[in-house]
């Protein structure tokens, strides 16, 4: 598809660095969650790397991200600081949200990070927002919501993306299709064969994607966020991939199958990409190896930067709810 | 801006208008002053009659249709919408048609609007208002008159207003939209055509502030909304018993005047706290335990509350007319507190 | 369209006879507003009616209706007795629900008259339970679910849909589509050509009729019943009409289309219907104008019934809060 | 069925089980009893583990996925779907997962399942029960621990329960299942591990009934859900201080036991009202409110509340851990109260 919008090598190398440190994230977060060091809900989003980190390099600083619980990877593709982000889940005043927000509520406005939600469905409605807000001021700022292929059954998904529609906002509505809604099967709760064909009700693009390849996820993001600037409206993006975790850490995932389960991590995408890359030249071995290196020795002080912060004080308890009246 | 403390509306009052013009004039004016005051909701723009009852007409005639914008029948998108503006600089006002219908926006409301200013540690806020009206009287039914006010109170993060005459409407208003956090701005339905000297362009009644509405010695009413004018029609009933009511209309449910109720309460020693809501777990409630608390030994009688039954509002013209507190039922209530021994 | 469902001469014969009833009902009840003798919130349907006393008339009595506040004709057509609706309108002892309820709150169970909302779209998602009641004990009754075009955008209509779908359930959508929601055009708040069409996010049928044609009407009833009823699961029927007055009794309707609405007032279905029964030698004008003062007669004594019953005593506000418990 | 009125959960052990498995054994035993019971919610069946924690494991198991039935994730289509079934005869169990998820389906419950059979003047009522999980002390953050009770509570039509012990989860469900109206089945997160010993099947717990978990002189503690334990090993520090503390267990938020609660605050003259909820407009508020102006003259000393500070629920673990009442802080507020003058 739409191959005009293919990334070039530099850009392909880009993407993979972001899909190098979203996956380098998620193996030391479990890690460290099993230690005990840490104490958070995690929700794992291995296997699913190569979505927003091909869609984050197709935006720029200033676009909006809104995000959900299962959000870390979105938030580090899109330029979330690791330290920020580390001293945030461990509950620190160094965490962007002074520790109070936690992994469901990161914040981080200065990429666009504007809001992480733990309520399902609730990321589109905040950026059709977004969206109007950047149509009112002209500034070109397109807004991306994710979501899961779940969300994609309850109410603030429709009404948003019929508004976002009639008003022709700049969203761009990307569904992580990881064929799995907590405990449930996409089949089980889902009588749509693809989410990308809801976008009829709609009369918007929806286009289901391979959200492991990285090239096809990019070309999609591109051209959506050009419709986006250019003020044809919102787009639906159905990005397929797949949870190799539960739901959550600690759940044991007997309820998945075990043969797709087994398939899908065989095919796991980031060595995938990575072979790829060597193999068409793009970069050497020893060039990622060294990105790699790179990016475990910033979470490595990203870890200990957090663990040594400090909590926040008692008094913060009640800081933060309201501003004071202009 | 002017801006008048706690001086009784008369202080900033003009010339005649309805609370409905009030509410149109103060969204105008803040339109005017700040073009990131934006306006979304069901049939609000012109083309749609500015309202299903007028409440923004001539706004987007005025500002555009970009700035006052029609929505779909949508309340959570519309609350979305406002919050996700309101995140990037704009100042949104929201309307929900009709209160009851707050409750198919409340993740909006409640885990979203009042909350991320504190998930968020202090990077973002909503500065927006979610106006919205209710109230019986219309012969509306169930599902289209009540009260929720509590709910929101309840909820930190969000502050509640509620004026009972047109230059309360304007300067609440104005407040509101100043306010950095999201407010919720209730109308009462049948009271809109209620007449009044307006404010004076400008004029600002800040969030949190009561004004005694009638001075008294005896009792001390405490109200808000339409409710507040039935009590102040009341202390006339009372006084003609031979007791002195003080009425006081809060304004702003959440947070309340501590300071006004308290000061007048120590003076009368009795207190009635009347509302449309039902009384069990309403605002009455709260400001009953505070009064209890923090007058202990000084109240000659205990706080009384005089809200709806424990009901949803009837249809039936005698049923709703008895549903919600009247001049005549606050009277009763506050004379026979009156007539208690100490 | 689907011509095995066309209704005989009889079916039409009782289509047009609960036509009539409506038309006339509703011409009543906004003299009788306007006289000052009754007072509500009256949401007129007149230029809809032949698509309730189709779709009824394709029903049984055991089915359910769950309706909305412009829905009174919905409920004459599945057989609510006139007297206990205008007793219920006049806020007496004697209406269907003691006055309590309301124009917009008719509940009459013996005619599977179940619940009658004034919350835009939530018809749907119970109209959801009442199959799920008769998917579980298997007696085949269907539910039916009226509602607007503008209700179509809201989060309730996609989450009903969706479960209906997925579970199967016997339960018709039937959206009465007269082109405006309140004050708003349908256009300019729904995002979609047709309605029709967002049956596609639901992999269920989804047909867009003529409303005021009740032949197609009836057929489009009748084989989504007979779908519901086999276990196929739900329909989605987007019937197109016109609302003849304002949204709401007292309304000016300034915001409506003149042209257009001259037009549909001017291709008004009922003496279409009417012409044509006679027309084609189904009834005379004989029969139909004897049916017609038969129907005149019974509103006459329904609103005399209604105006002469007591209004409920004062200890009717706390009763029917609660039950007793088992 | 045995049905123990004002008894302590105790009379109706038999064996250890935690919260979890009782309420599990509950519905497992109403299914059984009655086949118009049905269970409804996101993961419920048993292809999808019974429920993210697994409360409702083994049930479609036993009783078919027709009874227990996973569903989209859509609050407002499950409580509906419950509703309508309710209405023809059947008696849905409808879980919406976390309390703060109740604010997509607010429509639902109180605009319609509290409603109907008012609105309806008694032809049709809505039995159905919504169980819902909350509480902190999982590190979850601001949108998912929220008690929001006092909500549901201001809503007549709707009943309220929330268990604090293995006998009394079991024999609430088995009460709300019963019920004729909708109820509001409260559960603690956190606390489904804890053990007690169970009840004997058939056991039901009147609704509306409050029991004595421990009895005292000096101060009443009125309390419920995971916070009523708190209270209950508060009640050691406070007589270890030198106080004797009385600790009420209402179980039934709504309607609550006021004769239990009367009683016995009349016999102590002082009472603390204690919940995980934050204070203001809260339930303590009207329990405050009752008590004040039914003792009034007979309290000794003002009526307390604790809950949780006006704020959204933190992250952080040690503001988390600040956040709703302990034993600890239940203890010093009771101390205080006992220490104050008559
Ligand atoms: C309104 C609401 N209902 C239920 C939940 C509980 N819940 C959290 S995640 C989840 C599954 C979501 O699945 P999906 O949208 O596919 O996203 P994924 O977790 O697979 O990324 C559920 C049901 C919630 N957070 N919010
Ligand atoms: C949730 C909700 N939002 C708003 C309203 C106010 N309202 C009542 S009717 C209506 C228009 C509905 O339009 P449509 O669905 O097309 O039905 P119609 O009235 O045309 O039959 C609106 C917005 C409501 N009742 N409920
Ligand atoms: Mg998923
Ligand atoms: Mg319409």
């Amino acid at each position: 598809m739409t191959s005009n919008y293919a990334p070039d090598a530099a850009t392909q190398l880009e993407i993979y660095r972001r899909v190098a440190l979203l996956k380098a994230n998620d193996e030391r977060s479990r890690k460290v969650i099993k230690t005990g060091r840490l104490v958070m809900p995690y929700y794992s989003y291995r296997g699913q790397e190569v979505i927003p980190a091909a869609t984050m390099t197709a935006l720029e600083d200033t676009d909006y991200l809104v995000t959900i619980y299962r959000g870390i990877h979105d938030m580090l593709a899109k330029g979330m600081p690791l330290k920020d982000l580390w001293a945030e889940v461990a509950g620190r005043v160094d965490g962007t949200c002074k520790g109070k927000g936690g992994p469901m509520h990161l914040t981080y406005p200065d990429k666009g990070i504007m809001v992480t939600t733990g309520i399902v469905g609730s990321s589109m409605p905040i950026a059709c927002g977004l969206g109007w807000g950047s149509q009112l001021s002209g500034d070109g700022r397109v807004a991306v919501a994710t979501f899961g292929d779940g969300a994609s059954n309850i109410g603030a998904f429709h009404e948003s993306l019929n508004l976002a529609a009639v008003w022709k906002l700049p969203v761009i509505f990307l569904c992580q299709n990881n064929l799995y809604g907590e405990h449930t099967t996409y089949e089980k709760a889902t009588s749509a064969p693809r989410i990308a064909d809801r976008a009829g009700s709609y009369a918007i693009p929806g286009v289901r994607v391979d959200g492991n390849d990285p090239i096809e996820m990019y070309a999609a993001a591109r051209e959506a966020v050009a419709r986006a600037r250019a003020g044809e409206g919102p787009t639906l993006i159905e990005a397929m991939t797949f949870r190799f975790h539960g739901h959550v850490f600690g759940d044991a995932d007997g309820y998945m199958d075990k043969a797709q389960k087994a398939a899908a991590v065989e095919a796991d995408p980031v060595p995938r990409f990575r072979a790829r890359l060597i193999a068409e030249g793009i970069a050497t071995e020893e060039e990622l190896a060294a990105a790699e290196a790179e990016i475990e020795a910033a979470i490595d002080e990203a870890v200990e930067f957090a663990l040594a912060s400090p909590f926040p004080e008692l008094d913060e308890l009640t800081r933060d709810v309201y501003g004071v009246a202009a | 801006m002017t801006t008048d403390l706690a001086d009784p509306p008369a202080a900033a009052k003009v010339k005649p208008v309805t609370i409905l013009q009030a509410i149109n004039a103060a969204i105008a004016d803040a339109m005017e002053a700040d073009d990131k005051v934006v306006v979304l909701g069901e049939d609000v723009a012109d083309p749609e009659e500015g309202g299903v009852v007028g409440v923004t007409k001539g706004l987007s005639n005025r500002f555009g249709e970009h700035r006052v914008r029609s929505t779909p029948i949508a309340e959570q998108a519309i609350i979305g919408t406002a919050i996700g503006a309101s995140l990037v600089g704009y100042k949104p006002v929201a309307e929900i048609m009709l209160m009851n219908f707050t409750t198919v926006a409340m993740d909006m409301i409640v885990n979203h609007a009042a909350k991320l200013r504190f998930m968020s540690g202090g990077q973002t806020h909503v500065p927006i208002v979610i106006r919205t009206m209710t109230g019986t009287g219309f012969s509306s039914g169930g599902q289209h008159c009540d009260y929720l006010e509590a709910w929101f109170a309840h909820t930190a993060g969000m502050k509640v207003v509620a004026p009972s005459n047109p230059a309360d409407a304007y300067g609440l208003m104005r407040a509101a939209i100043d306010d950095p956090d999201p407010v919720l701005y209730i109308e009462n339905l049948p009271a809109y055509w209620s007449g009044g000297e307006a404010a004076q362009p400008g004029h600002v009644v800040p969030l949190g502030k009561a004004w005694i509405a009638r001075e008294g010695t005896d009792v001390t009413i405490v109200s808000y909304s339409r409710v507040l004018n039935e009590a102040v029609a009341a202390a006339d009933a009372i006084e003609a018993a031979g007791f002195s009511a003080e009425v006081i209309d809060l304004r702003t449910i959440s947070p309340w005047d501590r300071e006004t109720v308290l000061a007048s309460v120590r003076k009368t020693g009795r207190c009635l706290v009347t509302h449309e809501a039902v009384t069990q777990f309403g605002v009455g409630a709260e400001i009953a335990a505070v009064l209890s608390e923090e007058l202990f030994g000084v109240l000659k009688r205990p706080v009384a509350r005089l809200g709806a039954p424990y009901a949803p509002v009837p249809f039936s013209k005698p049923l709703e007319a008895a549903y919600a507190p009247d001049a005549k039922r606050i009277a009763e209530a506050a004379i026979t507190l009156c007539k208690q021994d100490n």
